[in-house]
């Protein structure tokens, strides 16, 4: 009451932080935004490696990895080649690491902690010691998951999806794997309520529901399928947990024998049960994967093409209907589970509609170019380049959507490409867009063009070369998670040579990721300085100061228009900001 | 239309729907995907940063978007309820009954044990607490009257052509999934539970059973046979195994 | 330097002149035949047997009955002391699908190597409980792997995932007094010092027998064992 | 919900009744416990009455009956997932495929 | 800098930031429940037999238990109209109740456990026993922090009512709604695993 009143007045006065709580334990959106970023650019960097290790055994099944090989023990890669069992930790791990370590701490944890705030005008999160914990939390699970590797019998190695019984009975990292997603799910728990308290709560004056950039509806959507989505891993985490170390069975049927001998437990579970759980989690997990490279998306094309983004009420329509429709999909990944007409006919309706949204949302993106004045700059060039790819990702999503065409198709390569190409060069590209695109927002200083464009062309080109065979090989009927690559298979032959050429062109997209690292530590210290306001945008996150204080703002903004008012007819300039007061 | 680019050849007698839809499906993504590319790829040049000129406000207008949406979800609503549906219900319901011969298949990690139930056509008992993997590795009760006959064999799955087989998979461990490309038949196989798939093979021939979900570190050699006979050649291999049956019985059964 | 000639006089007279219970392991009663393998589950195993069929090894008899793979050992009587770890390893051998040998015996901290000479996959599932089990995949890049038992146990099943029919045992000793029948039945456990021991003979399905030998300095004592089909 | 200090007493009186109403009904619970109505009578009345309560303690303790439209909505989208996520799975298990 | 809305509500939501933090908190608890129920409700669909819970279970000690909560509910509410008609030394005396009554519940299901432990009643027994220990080993962690809260909140806590009193009294409310949800499981759990 009166105590608070009085704090406008020293509301700028900031006590000179110590070290530690300036840049470790800060409560700062933008230090823990950066913590964010950083963390998941190294884990993406991890993840990235194991699969560059795969990729050699795919090549060149059994053979030794030069220079590399011997270091590695003995119980991974003897003489320097690569054991089965490691490769399917690897491939667990990849996966695991990609979706919870990377892309999504960089999505959320990174862009959304560090933009939605700065966007709304908010001075901060609206629980800074949350958001605090929630970093610390995810980052407690990244040293679990990584220590796993430790772990007698190496990581988790029962797949990404940890499918029981195999997981129930899989060796010790699999309990290390449990234990880290837990803190990664408390993470995302306590990160989800902060995003939407603060989106729903710390919006300045002015700013309307409908006047929000779509990357912060992007945020708010995000955040309710983390909220949602997420509660029932956990109980199924739990569940696995007390059946590899209570002895229950939840996951495990009756009557089980493995290697010769029945399995001593009570029985009467149901593998099933955990797939119900995994994906109900799993399938809105992708829409967090999507949705805030869609956002990232949006303010690139809007802010690069000079225009207002086309059908913006639609758009936001089509995401929240996509957030929701997200969570009754989960058991397409299940079609061939033993399911009947009835169900499968229900969740192939159900995921027939969800496309639905996802044609208008990227519909919207297209023809928002449509009348514009196109700039080709490093974040537009990834932003535009997201399109195709996660055009070819989502239409890729079809045929495996219909139970009956998904017969042949389920869990060959072509799952692989698919998702990989939503993921990868789909959500990483937006990724990297955001990148380009608010640096100059969180150092004052813009990143080089020339070795961004570099990055650009040589990173599409790569991953295009990765992925497009996977489709092809999945049509031949490849298995994934196969460690020879299909090998053993004659069937499989014809498309064999391709996975020499795909494992040259993944270290190739190595290659090319040197340019952007170099580029974004020379940046840092030794980029280009610029003003507030680079990109001349008209969100508010580019009234602040670069890198904006504690705090954020000089004076608080207040919003008078909508987010993409560019190219305003009769204007001075071409574009109006949304927290310029209107000429009246 | 029959297979659809570069998938197998297909040996079963659905095999050709399931590759028209997804061939269908196909040329409506090809069909979308150079639509809009050709689209973005005009909008880049047409409204490129050079060009003389402010950028529109107002940018693109008309229904057309609308249309598009709406012709998309047409397409995929009849491709819904008119292939996939029916052809789904088809796998799943509509089994055959009379003239077939049915199989019981039984993974572990990493083979496929395959019973088949004799001249009689009645399978045996099995119970898990009989299993022996050296020497029965279904766990079939052979005091059972119906079990004295019956085959089992280990990868070797073996077919009459042109006679529908149904396929009772289970699983003593943890998750397989059997699948034949070929034959276009791919079904998890859950522990705890019995699923049955059926197909009718229409070319003889070798085929391979590929283990197409993760089931531990040999899950990339869990590999079967599949031989697809006449109806002679049926016969013959069903006697050749009887007649190993039954030398197999003088041995004592005790180290069983 | 005198006392270290003297000590290395007695050692090499204890292992040279110590005494040694020696026998035979027999089979009584009409031998089973024991079923053939199908290995066509394999195309590389079945190529390994042109003739005639493996057969599973869990009754292997030689000549007038003699039993092989019968894993013997002192069980009781030896003085309470540690032993030297054999410097040689152990070896068991994955050959047309099938271990060689089907009985190993080992000691404690003795190193163990695992071989597989076949062109497929084959997985050594060590189900140890007293040691650390393990399953270890050799595919055919992986030729040979060297592991350690650090407990005694007796006995380790030790299975193949890829071929079902594939079983073999170890026996993990802490000391060296034991030794595992060939086709002759025989088996020799030399260097004992004088003293009253038990010695254990198992056998994978008929379970451990017993008999009490006392033995003076030097002395060679034999010792005949015999299994019989038990009562179904 | 009004503030002040008259408000808040009544509204201490209205707690101690629901309170009490709570108790009653634990009490009910366990009595008709252990009178045998057929099973899934037995089932559907000893829920009936868990939700009553539930939602004496949600309405009256949590201040739900007179909660903002917002939270309103946040509930409902978790209601709505939660029936989805309760009964889909088990409608998997009743609709197997059919031989 | 300061937090806008953290004790004054925002005008056009009606709430502040902690209410509807809690709240979302609390939807994304029905879930995690939810899924146990659903589970649940799937494994007993497909059992053979699943027992009676009267039939292994103590139905007299959680009835107690029952009471015990409901009562810890309601010191909970009157803590905080303590609070809010400017009672320190009573909301803190309903506090310290709550957690006496939490205490209580906990002792209680730890004397539960300890008799099932020594009847070889362990969660490896069957899928009933297993469900039924993970769900009230939830639900008693959920107490257990609630009563660490309490505990902060009667201790060092309370000194915030020296400055902020009004924010103090919303964390008691904010609290208080947590502690509501725990009693609220604890309604269904009883019946679905004691007595059906």
């Amino acid at each position: 009451m009166s105590q608070s009143d009085h704090h406008d007045e020293h509301a700028n006065e900031h006590p000179k932080l110590g070290f530690w709580q300036a840049y470790v334990f800060s409560t700062d959106h933008k230090v823990i935004g950066i913590q964010y970023g950083l963390t998941a650019l190294v884990f993406l960097f991890f993840g990235f490696c194991l699969m560059m290790l795969m990729r050699w055994q795919l090549a060149y099944p059994g053979q030794a990895l030069p220079i590399f090989g011997s270091l590695f023990s003995d119980a991974t890669m003897p003489g320097g080649v690569m054991l089965p069992e490691f490769y399917n930790s690897l491939g667990a791990m990849h996966g695991t690491i990609m979706v919870f370590l990377g892309v999504v701490p960089l999505a959320v944890g990174a862009f959304g902690n560090f933009v939605v705030p700065l966007q709304i005008g908010a001075p901060d999160m609206a629980f800074p010691k949350l958001n605090m914990a929630s970093y610390w939390s995810f980052f407690a699970g990244g040293v679990v998951m990584l220590y796993s590797f430790m772990a007698p019998g190496g990581a988790a190695n029962s797949g990404w999806t940890s499918y029981p019984p195999l997981s129930d009975i899989a060796t010790a990292g699999q309990t290390y794997w449990l234990i880290g997603m837990i803190f990664l799910i408390t993470s995302s728990l306590l990160g989800s309520v902060n995003f939407i308290v603060t989106i729903i709560q710390l919006r300045v004056e002015g700013l309307t529901y409908m006047r929000m950039p779509f990357f912060v509806w992007a945020q708010l959507v995000t955040a309710f399928l983390l909220l949602l989505a997420f509660p029932p891993l956990e109980a199924a985490g739990v569940m696995q947990l007390m059946d590899r170390l209570a002895d229950t069975s939840f996951f495990l049927p009756t009557g089980l024998v493995v290697t010769g001998d029945a399995l001593q437990v009570s029985g009467g579970g149901s593998p099933l049960l955990w797939q119900h759980l995994f994906w109900f989690l799993a399938h809105p997990e992708v829409y967090v994967l999507i949705l805030p490279a869609m956002g990232i998306v949006a303010e690139i094309i809007a802010n690069n093409s000079r225009k207002p983004l086309f059908g913006y009420k639609s758009a936001v329509y089509s995401l929240i209907f996509l957030g929701f429709m997200s969570f009754i999909v989960w058991a397409h990944h299940m079609f061939l589970t033993g399911m009947g007409t009835t169900i499968s006919a229900f969740f192939q309706t159900t995921t027939m509609i969800i496309s639905i949204p996802s044609v208008v949302i990227l519909t919207v993106f297209f023809i928002s170019l449509w009348g514009g004045r196109i700039r080709f700059n490093t974040c537009m060039l990834f932003a535009l380049g997201f399109l195709p790819m996660f055009g070819i990702g989502g239409l890729t999503g079809l045929p495996l959507g219909l139970s009956a065409a998904d017969i042949p198709l389920h869990d060959t390569y072509y799952v692989i490409g698919h998702f990989h190409y939503v993921v990868a060069p789909g959500t990483l590209l937006a990724l990297f867009a955001g990148i380009y695109y608010w640096f100059p927002k969180a150092t004052g200083r813009i990143m080089n063009e020339f070795w961004g464009k570099v990055h650009f062309w040589g990173s599409i080109v790569c991953m295009n070369m990765i992925f497009f065979p996977m489709l092809i090989q999945g049509l031949a009927g490849v298995s994934r998670r196969l460690y020879d690559g299909g090998a053993s298979y004659e069937f499989a032959e014809p498309v064999l040579h391709y996975n020499a050429a795909m494992s040259h062109a993944a270290w190739l997209l190595a290659v090319f990721q040197l340019p952007f690292i170099i580029n974004f530590f020379y940046s840092i210290w030794k980029g280009k300085q610029v003003d507030r306001n680079p990109w001349q945008s008209t969100t508010m996150e580019w009234e602040a100061p670069s890198p904006p204080p504690h705090g954020n703002f000089d004076t608080p903004p207040v919003a008078y228009r909508g987010p993409y008012e560019y190219s305003v007819p009769g204007a001075e300039k071409d574009y109006t900001p949304q927290c310029e007061a209107a000429e009246v | 239309m029959d297979k659809f680019w570069g998938m197998p050849d297909i040996a079963s007698a659905h095999g050709a729907e399931i590759d028209q839809l997804i061939g269908y499906v196909h040329y409506l993504m090809f069909a979308l995907f150079i639509f809009w590319g050709g689209f973005f790829i005009l909008t880049l040049i047409k409204f490129r940063g050079s060009r003389p000129g402010p950028a529109n406000y107002a940018g693109a207008k008309g229904k057309f978007s609308t249309y598009l949406e709406v012709v998309v979800a047409v397409i995929e609503a009849v491709l819904l309820i008119g292939f996939s549906i029916p052809l789904w219900a088809k796998r799943v319901n509509e089994f055959p009954t009379q003239d077939t011969n049915v199989v019981r298949l039984v993974a572990e990690q990493f083979a496929w044990n395959i019973h088949y139930p004799g001249p009689d056509g009645v399978f045996g008992k099995t119970s898990f607490e009989l299993v022996n993997n050296e020497t029965n590795p279904i766990g079939l009760d052979r005091d059972d009257p119906a079990a004295a006959d019956d085959v089992t064999t280990i990868n070797q799955l073996h077919l009459e052509n042109d006679k529908p087989v149904i396929i009772h998979l289970s699983s003593k461990d943890v998750i397989h999934s059997f699948g034949i490309p070929e034959m276009r038949i791919k079904q998890d196989i859950i522990p705890g539970m019995s699923i049955p798939v059926w197909f009718t093979p229409i070319t003889e021939g070798n085929y391979e059973i590929a283990c197409a979900q993760l089931c531990g570190l040999g899950h990339y050699r869990m590999k079967g046979y599949v031989t697809v006979h006449d109806s002679a050649g049926y016969q013959a291999w069903l006697d050749e195994e009887a007649a190993l049956l039954a030398e197999e019985e003088e041995g004592d059964d005790f180290w069983e | 330097m005198k006392i270290r000639v003297i000590m290395m006089g007695l050692m090499l007279t204890s292992v040279v002149f110590a005494g040694e219970i020696t026998g035979v392991v027999k089979w009584d009663g009409n031998a089973p035949k024991m079923k053939a393998l199908k290995m066509d589950a394999d195309p590389v195993c079945a190529a390994a047997y042109t003739g005639d069929a493996a057969r599973a090894e869990t009754l292997v008899l030689g000549e007038g009955n003699t039993m092989a793979n019968i894993f013997v050992r002192i069980s009781s009587g030896l003085a309470d002391k540690t032993y030297p770890t054999p410097s040689e390893s152990a070896v068991m051998d994955q050959k047309g699908c099938v271990y060689h040998p089907h009985v190993v015996g080992v000691m404690v901290d003795q190193t163990f190597l695992f071989k597989n000479s076949d062109d497929t996959l084959h997985n050594v599932n060590v189900k140890a409980k007293e040691n650390r089990g393990f399953n270890l995949g050799m595919p055919t890049s992986l030729r040979e792997s060297e592991q350690k038992f650090t407990r005694e146990e007796l006995m380790i099943e030790v299975k193949c995932n890829v071929h079902p029919w594939m079983k073999s045992f170890i026996g993990v000793s802490s000391h060296p007094f034991f030794d595992v029948t060939g086709e002759d039945g025989k088996f020799a456990i030399k260097g004992l010092d004088a003293g009253t021991y038990e010695v254990e003979v198992w056998h994978e399905k008929l379970g451990t027998s017993t008999q009490k030998v006392t033995i003076t300095k030097d002395e060679s004592k034999a010792v005949d064992f015999s299994f019989s089909m038990p009562s179904k | 919900m009004g503030d002040s200090v008259e408000d808040i007493k009544k509204h201490v009186r209205t707690y101690v009744m629901v309170f009490v109403v709570l108790l009653f009904l634990t009490g009910v619970t366990v009595g008709i416990s252990y009178v045998d109505m057929g099973h899934t009578m037995n089932i559907v009345l000893a829920l009936v009455i868990a939700t009553i309560k539930a939602s004496l303690v949600a309405a009256y303790f949590m201040h739900l009956i007179s909660e903002k439209k917002l939270i309103y909505y946040t509930l409902l989208i978790a209601a709505l997932f939660f029936i989805g996520l309760m009964f889909l799975p088990t409608g998997q298990s009743l609709d197997p495929i059919h031989l | 800098m300061l937090i806008p809305y953290t004790v004054k509500p925002r005008p056009d939501t009606g709430l502040i930031n902690s209410k509807l933090g809690i709240w979302l908190f609390l939807a994304s608890e029905v879930m995690l429940f939810g899924a146990l129920f659903s589970s649940y409700i799937l494994l007993r669909v497909n059992s053979v037999d699943w027992p009676v819970g009267s039939t292994i279970l103590s139905v007299p000690i959680a009835a107690f238990n029952t009471v015990v909560l409901i009562s810890s509910s309601i010191t909970v509410i009157m803590a905080w109209a303590s609070l809010k008609m400017g009672n320190l030394s009573k909301g803190r005396m309903y506090i310290l109740i709550t957690f006496l009554l939490g205490l209580t519940f906990m002792c209680v299901k730890a004397y539960e456990y300890n008799t099932k432990f020594h009847h070889g009643l362990f969660p490896s027994e069957s899928t009933f026993m297993a469900i039924y220990f993970t769900l009230t080993g939830l639900h008693g962690l959920h107490v257990l922090g609630g009563m660490i809260v309490f505990a902060y909140f009667w201790g060092p806590g309370a000194k915030m009512w020296k400055t902020e009193p009004e924010h103090f009294t919303n964390r008691i409310e904010i609290v208080g709604l947590y502690w509501h949800f725990v009693d609220l499981v604890w309604i269904f759990l009883f019946p679905v695993l004691y007595l059906l």
